[in-house]
């Protein structure tokens, strides 16, 4: 029966998986919208002169907004899982009581450093070529992994104010940014910043989320990575 | 003129980030102030809709295709009211369950507001990816939800429970995918016209499949409805309402879009009248396992699988030739999902007072409830009226349209199906009604409660029955967008 | 034509990968090539023109994802090894 | 809206306020609770005499709310359902009092005087609906709130016998609701009308009428208790003796009856059943039931049984008055429905007082009751005597009517089945009277409840109710030709619905 | 036949792959990576479907970074839920459906 079942979803599937490809292949390119070239003609009034970083964060700053919540939610969602436990820095003992990672320490205090000049640097280019708050925030979130792994950077646990404030800190410019926005500039309209000050608002909101991300992607790990812990605290 | 729709997206996102600032169980005074205040916008927004008709909204002002727009229309403004007049007495009923149980507070706070900003988003979205977005910012949500009450039950009804919807939403997003490669845009007001006008290729049929398939693995129709019973059956109480209330409507209310504004050209009535099947299977599938269940928050759970059938009936009869009955199975869908919200979430929360007083889920203990928490009981059969369709709830005036709709249609088969659920849901509810009835056994001992936590559940299951007499304002508003 | 055969190669790795990292038995080279899977898809948005993807699949979806699926596995084990002795 | 419209609405709020009030009473507040349930009563007989005034000046009372465009609530007091509010408000009003002295020291009764209350809305709301939609509204309603009373003891018994009251009465209604959804799809919103309406409805459409007919007979014909639907009755006799009394003389039995006759009369048309062929069968169901529930009375060794399935009978005699095609008759079956509630509801409170006071609920136990128990007895014989149809009592001039009216139709078969049932009723009434008045008492009663006695025979509460109504059977026998008795007003009714053509 | 289509076509056995892993493997963190192969998939499918031309086209790359950042979101939740399972419960499985 469940072999049967097996089966008849792989059969399902292969079938479906082969009708997407003869789809894709059949497919016109569309004739009606060409999005491509709009965002080229509007992207002088974004603020930014890389086109995805216009989409992302002008054109479609919504969803950004949206995602960077679910970021944030996940994390939530973690924390909820991790319950109350004391923050002990049984990190290093844990790990260093290996003597390959020496190694990895010494490395990792030569890379991180460099690991935040390229995020600075990702984040500041984000605006006229590839880059920008969420690759300069995942940069900074494996530097703190690293930081971790190699026994620098305790697991977190409860976070207290302060972290709890860099978390959503980024989110919440952006909220005020959007707020502000809406208020001064162009009353009842969401995310529509001027054209004159759109790039250094956008910069702006994306100084806040590349601190914020670092901290929130870093968290995913970084709150997960202590369970190990608890339970050798628990013996 | 001052201009809600901006307000009810940034508020509550405003308000889940400084409840999570707050702190571990904090935010529920700001989750009840934030909420009066986007109640009140939500009035404000329902009045301009209703005068102004329907209208769009351009996020950054750069208007579809390029920038993401919104739409408001009368459906919109229901549900927006809907879940804000639901989520208003679940607060307060929040407050005081988890004074009483500590156990799920953890992040409940930012977890709902973040909750409620999806579901405001997602109904007023007009845009296929950003819609893929609030849905996965919904599941998240709901997903931590039921995986805060922290033992295994619960956290592996919410491992299933965010496994399928993340799938779902992954062949929703898929289907998006064909749809850009197809006509180059995500936005509603460009795609529908474009559908419309043009031949429809391959690669539309199959998004449609996948994306309609993917929103049925998150409303939990028969026979994808395997993940919802544990999910909602476990979760704390207040999560539990919540999520049977108004979650699984914001998947129903995207289908119901996409069906109606995108896939218009394309509907078929041997598709509508696969739907219609499967909502009756789930209608008797699932009341007969609601009244099969040993725990009460499982029987609720089942019945929140049964209600969803009825939503479903509406496509084959939206499907008749004769206007009327098309629009008679509109309307009664519209009701049957606002009475069903308001009564699924005083259900769960009688339920749960109900299982905090006898400290187990287990009907059985449920003897002697009458004397102990008259009001409860009460509340829990009030809801129950209007999910048996009894006047004058409004789940009375959803089966009246409905049925009606059937028979001018001669669609007798669905007719007896609804009379037919109807019986089954009093069995269900009456199962536990008559258990309450019996006196208590000896030696059981009921815990008191707080008041407060008695009466959000009576207020909602009196909205629920006092429902049916203001049913024509609610549908005027449906039909003035 | 170079850049065909390249563009194969990758698309037969891609998949290699990914089906391997499903299939086989045990769960440390599955992640280990799914993190192999995660850098090949780097590869694929660079030849793309999506630098930006690169880099976030790079950083997030191998990094990331890759350095949590590890640590969990670390887990798994230390728990069946507790759950043995 | 002006005042003669928001009558209709003062008169179910008179019930229902105070319903909703004493549903929140702490169970200790039994003055304040009597209080609000009395002076609802008393202020809704006073509403209903304004009204029953009023209706004879030719004042209308008309209240109308729009639930959604082309379905309407609509109120309104007319004649017919004037009888049935005046009946049921006058019956209510001693079923409280009853009630009261009868429930005095047990448990819950806020909640009982709430469902109470809520039950006699729902019973008003049946008889002033003036059309389906309403009707079937509170049709529902009464099912609801009816239930709670049924299991009040909450006992595992009063549980199973509300399951069958559920089972039977859910299912009646939702036939009912098909075949009113039905109707409506044909004919759109109609209005109770004197004479019908559906014959304006071609004759493509008979077979789907007959049918619509027939599920909506079925749908009331539950509550009715038409053979064979009436398999709740008897086991729904497990209630509290006032929710009996309440039950089988005006709430739910009636409602059925009520809603056949506002179906055969104002929504079909009586002349349209007769020419759709669907009145003949009516009217042998009507007679099957009536001897079917004689004869089972007969057999039944509890008293209270033998009465729910007297009401069985006795209630068929309004569908027989209805199925016979002419004014004699629909006088006959309609005056039934007053003389009908109270002569069974006397005939409950007696056995209410004999459970009360002696613990007696077997027939055999009540040897000598009436020398115990003398005035109780008297009430009891006479509205006995009333069922049986003897001269001088209601019933009487019920089954006069029904003959002369079954005559006048050719149908003298129906006659042979009134004799016959008259027959069966003096069969299972008069050995309870030979028990109560000639044979000995016993040394001592039992179980006898000293406590409830005061310097009556029995709770002056419980005494009063029974003697009132029972004076009412006589009073509505012997003054049947004045002006004030239910006949009189009856024959108003019967004279709008035969000459309207 | 441009390399964007080939890597359409790609993503859809991805996809496919991925669907029918999350489905039929009952391994938690296999139907995790499973999932992560989905959605790369998709994400494959969604820009190289944009990209048939052969120009780069910045929306759907702007929709696959939301994309990946909203997958690890969800890979992040779920691991720590399935860690808390196995923390609970010691099994790394699904209990059968009830």
């Amino acid at each position: 029966m469940k072999n049967l079942f097996n089966a008849l979803v792989i059969v399902l599937f292969a079938v479906l998986g082969l009708t997407l490809i003869w789809v894709i292949l059949e497919l016109q390119p569309p004739t009606h919208v060409h999005l491509s070239k709009q965002v080229l003609t509007q992207l002088d009034a974004s603020g930014v002169t890389h086109p995805v970083t216009a989409v992302l964060l002008n054109f479609r700053g919504y969803d950004t907004l949206l995602e960077v919540m679910v970021l944030l939610l996940a994390l939530l969602g973690v924390l909820a899982q991790i319950g109350k436990r004391e923050q002990r820095n049984l990190s290093a003992w844990f790990r260093l009581s290996q003597p390959y990672l020496q190694v990895l320490l010494w490395l990792v205090r030569m890379i991180v450093p460099l690991m935040v000049l390229v995020a600075g640097y990702l984040l500041w280019v984000g605006g006229h070529q590839p880059g920008g708050a969420f690759q300069a925030g995942a940069v900074l979130a494996a530097a703190g992994v690293l930081l971790n792994l190699s026994g620098v950077l305790p697991s977190w646990a409860e976070p207290a104010w302060n972290l709890r404030t860099g978390l959503v800190f980024g989110l919440l410019v952006f909220l005020l940014v959007a707020a502000a926005v809406m208020v001064v500039a162009s009353p009842g309209l969401l995310l529509q910043y001027p054209p004159a000050s759109a790039g250094m608002l956008i910069l702006l909101i994306e100084m806040g989320l590349t601190l914020s991300l670092g901290l929130i992607l870093a968290g995913l790990f970084l709150f997960l990575s202590g369970d190990a812990i608890e339970d050798e605290a628990e013996k | 003129m001052f201009d809600p729709i901006p307000w009810l997206i940034l508020l509550p996102l405003a308000w889940g980030c400084l409840a999570f600032l707050a702190g571990v169980g904090r935010g529920g005074r700001l989750a009840f102030a934030g909420l009066i205040i986007q109640l009140a916008l939500t009035i404000v927004l329902a009045r301009q809709i209703a005068m102004e008709g329907a209208r769009h909204y351009a996020v950054g002002g750069w208007g579809a295709p390029l920038g993401i727009d919104l739409y408001v229309d009368g459906l919109t403004g229901v549900m927006l009211l809907l879940i804000h007049v639901v989520t208003l007495p679940l607060v307060v009923y929040a407050r005081a369950y988890f004074s009483c149980q500590a156990e799920g507070v953890g992040y409940f706070w930012p977890l709902t507001l973040f909750l409620l900003a999806a579901m405001n988003a997602l109904f007023m979205s007009a845009d296929i990816f950003n819609i893929y977005v609030t849905l996965e910012l919904l599941s998240l949500a709901a997903v931590g939800l039921v995986a805060a009450a922290g033992s295994a039950g619960p956290i592996a009804a919410a491992v299933r429970y965010l496994l399928v919807t993340l799938l779902g939403s992954g062949a929703y997003l898929m289907g998006v995918a064909l749809l850009y490669g197809t006509y180059g845009s995500v936005s509603l007001t460009v795609l529908g016209p474009l559908l419309a006008a043009t031949e429809i290729s391959a690669a539309v049929f199959l998004a449609a499949m996948l994306m309609l398939t993917g929103l049925l693995l998150k409303t939990a129709l028969f026979p994808f409805h395997f993940w919802l019973p544990p999910a909602h059956g476990s979760a704390p109480a207040p999560v539990s309402a919540l999520l049977s209330a108004l979650v699984i409507k914001a998947s129903f209310y995207l289908i119901l879009r996409l069906w109606f504004d995108l896939f218009a050209p394309l509907v078929t009535i041997p598709v509508a009248q696969l739907l219609g099947g499967l909502g009756a299977a789930a209608i008797l599938w699932g009341s007969v396992l609601a009244f099969m269940q040993v725990r009460l928050k499982m029987l609720v759970a089942y019945s929140t699988v049964a209600q969803i059938g009825y939503l479903f009936l509406l496509f084959p009869l939206m499907m008749l030739p004769i206007p009327e009955a098309a629009e008679s199975a509109l309307q009664g869908g519209m009701m049957q999902l606002v009475a069903h919200a308001l009564a699924k979430a005083a259900m769960f929360a009688a339920a749960g007072v109900m299982v905090l007083s006898a400290g187990k889920d287990d009907i059985a203990l449920l003897s002697g409830m009458s004397s102990h928490l008259p009001l409860t009981l009460f509340a829990f059969a009030l809801a129950g009226v209007t999910l048996m369709g009894l006047p004058p709830s409004g789940g009375f005036i959803a089966k009246w349209l409905l049925i009606s709709s059937a028979v001018n249609g001669g669609q007798w088969g669905w007719v007896a199906v609804m009379i037919l659920g109807g019986l089954l849901s009093a069995a269900y509810v009456f199962k536990v009604l008559c258990q309450a009835f019996l006196p208590p056994v000896a030696g059981v001992k009921f815990k008191p409660v707080r008041r407060v936590l008695e009466w959000p559940a009576f207020l909602l299951a009196l909205i629920s029955l006092l429902l049916g007499f203001r049913s024509g304002e609610i549908l005027s508003l449906l039909g003035g967008g | 034509m170079s850049n065909l055969v390249l563009d194969l190669l990758l698309v037969i790795a891609l998949l290699w990968s990914a089906l391997r990292s499903l299939m086989t038995p045990n769960l440390f080279h599955a992640v280990v090539l799914f993190i192999v899977f995660g850098l090949l898809m780097a590869i694929v948005w660079v030849r793309l023109h999506a630098p930006d993807i690169a880099l976030a699949e790079a950083a997030i979806g191998a990094g990331l994802s890759g350095a949590l699926l590890l640590d969990t596995v670390g887990y798994l084990h230390k728990k069946q090894r507790e759950s043995l002795s | 809206m002006n005042f003669n419209g928001s009558l209709p609405l003062l008169v179910l709020a008179s019930s229902l306020v105070p319903g909703m009030i004493i549903f929140f009473l702490p169970e200790s507040r039994i003055r304040l609770r009597t209080t609000l349930n009395l002076a609802g009563a008393v202020l809704k007989l006073l509403l209903i005499g304004y009204m029953l005034w009023g209706v004879q000046h030719d004042q209308s009372y008309v209240f109308r709310y729009d639930v959604l465009p082309g379905l309407e609530l609509i109120f309104k007091a007319d004649a017919l359902a004037l009888l049935f509010v005046t009946l049921s408000a006058a019956l209510w009003f001693l079923t409280t009092l009853y009630a009261v002295g009868y429930l005095e020291g047990s448990p819950h009764r806020s909640r009982f005087f709430g469902f109470f209350s809520f039950c006699v809305t729902a019973t008003v709301g049946v008889a002033m609906a003036s059309n389906l939609f309403t009707f079937f509204i509170f049709y529902e309603l009464l099912t609801l709130s009816t239930y709670p009373l049924i299991v009040h003891r909450g006992t595992e018994a009063a549980i199973r016998a509300g399951n069958v009251y559920l089972a039977y009465t859910f299912t009646g209604g939702a036939v009912l609701l098909t075949g009113i959804v039905w109707l409506y799809g044909l004919l759109g919103q109609v209005e109770f009308t004197h004479g019908g309406v559906a014959a304006i409805l071609g004759s493509e459409h008979t077979a789907q009428l007959q049918v619509i007919f027939l599920l909506l007979i079925a749908g009331l014909g539950v509550k009715a208790a038409l053979v064979p639907l009436h398999g709740w009755l008897p086991q729904a006799m497990i209630a509290p003796a006032p929710v009996s009394a309440l039950l089988h003389a005006v709430a739910v039995v009636k409602a059925g009856a009520f809603g056949i006759i506002r179906v055969v009369y104002e929504v079909y048309g009586i002349e349209f059943v007769q020419t759709l062929n669907l009145l003949m069968p009516l009217a042998v169901v009507a007679a099957i039931t009536i001897i079917w529930g004689s004869l089972r009375a007969l057999w039944q060794d509890d008293l209270k049984r033998c009465l729910a399935y007297s009401t069985v009978s006795q209630v068929s005699y309004i569908i027989l008055g209805v199925a016979l095609f002419g004014p004699t008759g629909t006088i006959g079956g309609v005056v039934h429905l007053v003389h009908q509630g109270i002569m069974k509801i006397t005939l409950f409170f007696c056995a209410g007082n004999y459970a009360e006071t002696l613990d007696v609920h077997k027939i055999i136990e009540m040897n000598g009751a009436g020398r115990r128990m003398p005035w109780t007895s008297i009430a009891f014989s006479v509205a006995a005597f009333g069922m049986i149809g003897a001269p001088l009592t209601a019933g009487y001039i019920s089954k006069l009517y029904l003959s002369q009216g079954a005559e006048m139709v050719g149908m003298a078969w129906a006659n042979w089945v009134l004799t016959a049932s008259s027959l069966l009723n003096a069969a299972y009434f008069l050995p309870i009277l030979y028990r109560l008045w000639f044979e000995n008492q016993p040394q001592m009663w039992l179980h006898e409840r000293i406590h409830v006695r005061g310097r009556w025979e029995t709770h002056r509460l419980l005494l009063m109710p029974p003697l009132i109504t029972a004076a009412a059977t006589l009073a509505a026998g012997i003054f049947a030709d004045t002006g004030w008795s239910p006949l009189f007003w009856v024959k108003l009714i019967a004279e709008v619905e035969f000459t309207v053509k | 036949m441009s390399s964007a289509l080939i890597y359409a076509c790609t993503g859809a056995a991805l996809f496919v792959f991925g669907v029918t892993g999350l489905i039929l493997l009952s391994h938690l963190l296999r139907k995790i990576l499973a999932f992560n192969i989905m959605g790369s998939g998709i994400f494959l499918v969604l820009v190289g479907l944009g990209q048939r031309s052969g120009t780069p086209d910045p929306i759907p790359q702007a929709m696959v970074l939301t994309g990946i950042v909203v997958a690890v979101a969800a890979t992040g939740l779920a691991l720590a839920l399935v860690r808390r399972l196995l923390h609970f419960t010691g099994e790394i499985r699904l209990p059968e459906e009830p």
